[in-house]
This record gives structure tokens, C-alpha cells and sequence, in this order.
């Protein structure tokens, strides 16, 4: 089984990108293949330089910079998505896979779950 | 329709009674599942979805009573319903094992939810066709 | 009924972001089901947008005042059972 | 001082609508001048023959039906979100008007407040 | 820019704390209004904005905690914080009133919350400005 | 600054649907106040569409790594002070 945690939900603004990373961490510590797709709104968690001490909220940059070590096996970002929220490489954080075609990347999952 | 060959389900739900729809779809899923003879293994609650495990709740008398009738149906099918404890204690939902490590004036999990870790989550996937109950915007 | 690759749940009523991403991601062999604020999607005719299969939750659609389905529409109500159904016969879901 | 309601989210989906409502029906208890705004998915509110028995909540055309007895002093409908959702006269309940320009309605009343 | 002649206000939160960011936003404007001469007359919350009233919220130690914050900030400006009854009922948010009224196990109100109706809310449209903090999507 | 007619304060990102509905009830003489997720709006210059005087809240601003705005971008970034200022100073204010 592989799953896929979709997140379309941008930083900050609510939980359920946070809690969705938990259940993709969770799921890698019991050795489970997961990946993380972002999209919609959601790209902008991958935007670098989040500075988000003076909204007294834990990075969630730093957050997904673990994600490898915690064992999940890629970080995709919708293309459209990415170029309409303007994240290009020099602001993009590293190890991220651009995707085009979201409906495929779903169907190699056998198992998706979205953010809240 | 055909019947289909018995299967194993963990119902997970995010979204709060009486903020969303997701507990109630969730519950007439459930109670179909089972008339059809499916096994639900277990409820997951997560995110908002902890509320419903909530002891204190009070509709008025004329609303449903999500919980209550969430706890009833547990109860009845002898079917675990577990709130996940990082989304339940930022929430306010605590038993007396997490009241007393926290020191809180209270306890207001409702019988028979319990809190546990997102361990259970992981196990459902593993073993059982996992649905997932969410707000509906 | 046994054909159904991915059963394809969506909640979300036309606006939200959600669903357009959804629709987007219907593939041949798929099957779409309306719940809850979904259902409103067929007063737009959403079935006939999309190239699968699509159901309505019923206590949904009665509920919304869409019980005399508008016109043309051509989803089919179907209740509680038949969702469990779906969803025991698709090779995967996905909660939208 | 004029308040007007506003609701962009259809019924029975969320509870924020609902709340709304107890707003303008407490507004107008205290004998303050209030209205109600549909818009965007919300004009579902307004739609006849809601049978909500199976979903076991409360009808929310019955509440609305009571507004004005309750003192709300008009119930406005946005005629582009009445389009794309096809009401039309012989499926919305009595007692709307339907307005073109959001925005002039908005800037009529001193105080607004969304739903959620 | 110009200071701007005191003001009266009146803060209404719908969004919970760790679901949206409302209640943050909300604090940080009202101490800025505080600092600035400006008063608030009261903090309303409702819908799920109730949640953030309850005494029972344990968020991770290296997280800020919310509610106390919320808490100390009221009892240091003698500012009134009310949750709407109907709100925090359906919730599971109850004082010792409201608990003994529906026969529950605890209460969960954090002090100086108070639970009261929405003519709090009416009475604050009438005599401040009154701004809403609701949940960002 | 007390010119402001009608502020708007919105924190929804730029794909909800009250965002499209905030940015036409924009009238001459408002100002429109971006927080929490609506900063985003900064990214795809929202400003440069919108015929009102455009803020940002920087702490929301700098937290989501726009802190170095974008080329072109000409909203105002403002702290909380500012933000009390301007509801202060506004006829009216609209949370959408």
C-alpha cells in the first residue's frame, strides 16, 4: 500500500496542513510508504525564508525540511499551482518534485488522504 | 446491486458536530455498513473531529445529539472509537490519565471514546478500506 | 458496479476549490458520488460536464429541496446502502 | 445604525449559517434594524420543498419563513448566485428580493457581518 | 499617521484556536488597540469560536497556549470575555450553572470567561465599533 | 488615512470565494487590509487589480516568506498598530 497526504490548504491560516504532516510522519515511522503532494494554496508551504516568529506559530518550513529523515519518500507541488503563487527555484525549498498531472499521481496511490 | 463480499472499514472523521456534517454522514454510513454486514473496526477522530468524543455536550432538546447518539452506536456494535490524543489536548478534550499528567480542573471524554495516538490511524490503513468523514467547506 | 476504480467522494459545494480539483482528477473507470453540500452541484448539471458515472446522496438531495431533480439531470439518487455498496466495490476511494 | 447579515455558505453543510440567522433574529428582537444577504452558494437558503426528516436537522426554510415575523426587515438574494443555481421564482421561497449590486447593498447599511 | 480619537470596540471571535488562526489575530489587534488608548469593551465569542473559552486546552509546551493568553490578557485590562450560550452549549463548553442545569459530568469554563447570550453581542453593535475575527478558510 | 470609507479586512486565500466577492464590493474611497492567508493575494499582485489603497499585515507578510515582496508588488505593509489605526479611522469596516 502507498499513500499520498494531499495538502490544499495554505500555512498559518489553519491546522489541518499541520495535522495532515503529523499522519504523514506517522505513517513513515511505521515504515509505511507516503508521500506528500501540495496544491492549490497549499504550494505555499514551500516557499523558503518563512519567518513566522512574530505570529508566535512554529515554522512549518522547518517542519517539512524533516520530512526526508522521517522516512517520506517525496514532496510533490502542482505545477500550476507553483507558477501561480509565483515559486520559482530560487524560492522554492529544496527536494521538491513538480508535478503536471495531478490525476496520475493520484491513481499511483492506492490510498489518498487530504488535509481536514 | 449485487451484494459485495464483507469488508473491514476505519471511519475517520475531522470535521465538529454542529459545525459540519461529516459526524452524521459518518454515523448513517456506519449503521448501513453494518445492517449490510461490514465490519467497521474502528472510528478515528481527528482534527475537529475530536469534539464529537466531548462528554459536555448540550444540544437543545429538539436537535440531535450527535455524541450520544455516536457513543450509543459504539456501544451497541462494541465498535472502538478513538480521538487522537495531539489533536484532542490542543482542543480541550481530555481524559483523567491526561487531566491529572496536565493538572486540568476537569475530564470530559465520553464513553466509550478513548485517546490515543495516531498509531490506530496507521494500523486502520493497514488492514481495513479507510474512509474519511471531512468538513464540508 | 464492480468496475469502479476509484470512487471519487466530494462534499464540497461548486465553489469551493476542492471540487474543480476533484473533476479535474475523474478518470475513465471512475465513479463520482455528491454528499451533503456537494449535491447542489446538479442543479449547475454536473453529470453532464463530467464522463462517469455520478450519484447523489439522497437524504442530501431531498434535504436541499432538489428532491424533483432539475431538468436534464441525470445523477442517480441512491441512499446510505448503496454508498456502502460503492464504496465496498471500488478498488479505491477518495474523500474529496 | 443598519445591520445587514450576510450568508455565502448553503445550509445543513455547516452550522455557520445558522448561527448567522440567530444573529439577525436577536438583532431584530432588540427591536435594531436588520436584513439578511444571500450570495454564493447561500441562496440554497431560499430554496422550496427542503425535507430534511432524513438527515435529522431542522429545517432551515421553516426558520427563514419566520424571519419577518421575527422583525428582519428584508431578505435580499444575489440575482448571479440565483442564476447559477436555478431558482427561479416557482422554487424560492416568498419573500425575497433580488438584487443586481452587491456592493450598493453593502455600502447602505453601517454595519456588516458575514456568517462564520 | 495620525493617532485617531479613542475608540470603543467590541472583538468577535468565530474561529477556534488551532483550527484558525483567529484567535491570535484577535489578541495581537487588541493589545495594539490597548497600547494605542483605545478600548475594548468585550470579546465575544461565537460558533467555534467558543472553543477557545474552555480550561482544559494542554497544546504542546513549545506552542503557545491560547486561551491563558487570552485569559491573562482579560484580567489584566479588566475586559469582559462572554461565549455565547446557544454556541458553547452545543460545543461542550458549560460553566457550573450549565453543567448543574443538564445533569453533566464536569464543567470546563476557563475564568474570567463568562457564558452569556447573544445580547452581549446586540449590545455591543450599539455603542462600539465592532469588528469579527473569523476563521481564514 | 481618515478618508477611508469603508475598510475591508480580508483573510481568506486568494481561491476561497469570498475573496472574488470582496474584491468587487471594493467601491472609490475604500481600502482593502490583506491578513492571515489573504497576504497570499501579494504573490499574483492583487494590488495592481484593485482601484483602493492595498495593505498587508507584516507579520502575516514576513511568516509566509513574502517578506521580500515580490517585483512589482506595491501593497503597504503595516504592523498592528497600523491596523488599529485604520479600523479606527475607517467609516465602516467589513470582516469578510
Amino acid at each position: 500500500m502507498s499513500t499520498l497526504i494531499v495538502i490544499d490548504q495554505p500555512p498559518y491560516g489553519s491546522w489541518a496542513g499541520r495535522e495532515a504532516l503529523d499522519m504523514a510522519f506517522s505513517l513513515a515511522a511505521f515504515d509505511q510508504s507516503v508521500s506528500l503532494l501540495f496544491t492549490g494554496a497549499g504550494v505555499n508551504w514551500l516557499r523558503t525564508y518563512q519567518d513566522t516568529q512574530e505570529i508566535q506559530q512554529k515554522s512549518v518550513e522547518r517542519n517539512l525540511a524533516a520530512a526526508s529523515v522521517f522516512g517520506v519518500e517525496a514532496i510533490y507541488a502542482d505545477e500550476a499551482a507553483s507558477r501561480l503563487y509565483r515559486l520559482m527555484p530560487d524560492n522554492t525549498m529544496a527536494g521538491v518534485t513538480v508535478i503536471k498531472d495531478r490525476a496520475a499521481l493520484l491513481r499511483q496511490h492506492s490510498h489518498v488522504a487530504f488535509a481536514g | 446491486m449485487a451484494a459485495t463480499p464483507p469488508q473491514h472499514y476505519t471511519l475517520v472523521i475531522t470535521g465538529a458536530p454542529y459545525s459540519s456534517q461529516a459526524p452524521q454522514t459518518a454515523l448513517f454510513f456506519a449503521r448501513a455498513a453494518i445492517a449490510a454486514g461490514h465490519t467497521v473496526d474502528r472510528v478515528f477522530l481527528y482534527g475537529d473531529g475530536v469534539h464529537l468524543a466531548s462528554a459536555l455536550s448540550a444540544p437543545p432538546s429538539d436537535e440531535a445529539h450527535w455524541s450520544t447518539e455516536w457513543a450509543a452506536f459504539l456501544n451497541e456494535n462494541n465498535i472502538p472509537g478513538v480521538a487522537c490524543i495531539a489533536s484532542a489536548l490542543r482542543r480541550g478534550l481530555v481524559n483523567e490519565s491526561e487531566q491529572a499528567r496536565y493538572e486540568l480542573s476537569a475530564s470530559n471524554t465520553l464513553s466509550p471514546f478513548v485517546i490515543a495516538g495516531l498509531g490506530e490511524w496507521v494500523e486502520g490503513t493497514m488492514t481495513s478500506r479507510t474512509l474519511y468523514f471531512h468538513s464540508g467547506g | 458496479m464492480s468496475d469502479i476504480k476509484t470512487l471519487h467522494i466530494l462534499n464540497k459545494p461548486p465553489e469551493h476549490p476542492r471540487t474543480q480539483q476533484c473533476l479535474e482528477a475523474l478518470n475513465p473507470g471512475d465513479a463520482l458520488l455528491l454528499i451533503e453540500n456537494a449535491v447542489l452541484a446538479i442543479t449547475m448539471s454536473v453529470e453532464a460536464e463530467v464522463a462517469v458515472p455520478v450519484f447523489a446522496l439522497a437524504p442530501d438531495v431531498v434535504a436541499r429541496g432538489l428532491g424533483q431533480s432539475p431538468r436534464g439531470a441525470s445523477a442517480s439518487l441512491v441512499d446510505f446502502p448503496v454508498m456502502v455498496n460503492l464504496t465496498a466495490s471500488a478498488q479505491n476511494v477518495i474523500s474529496w
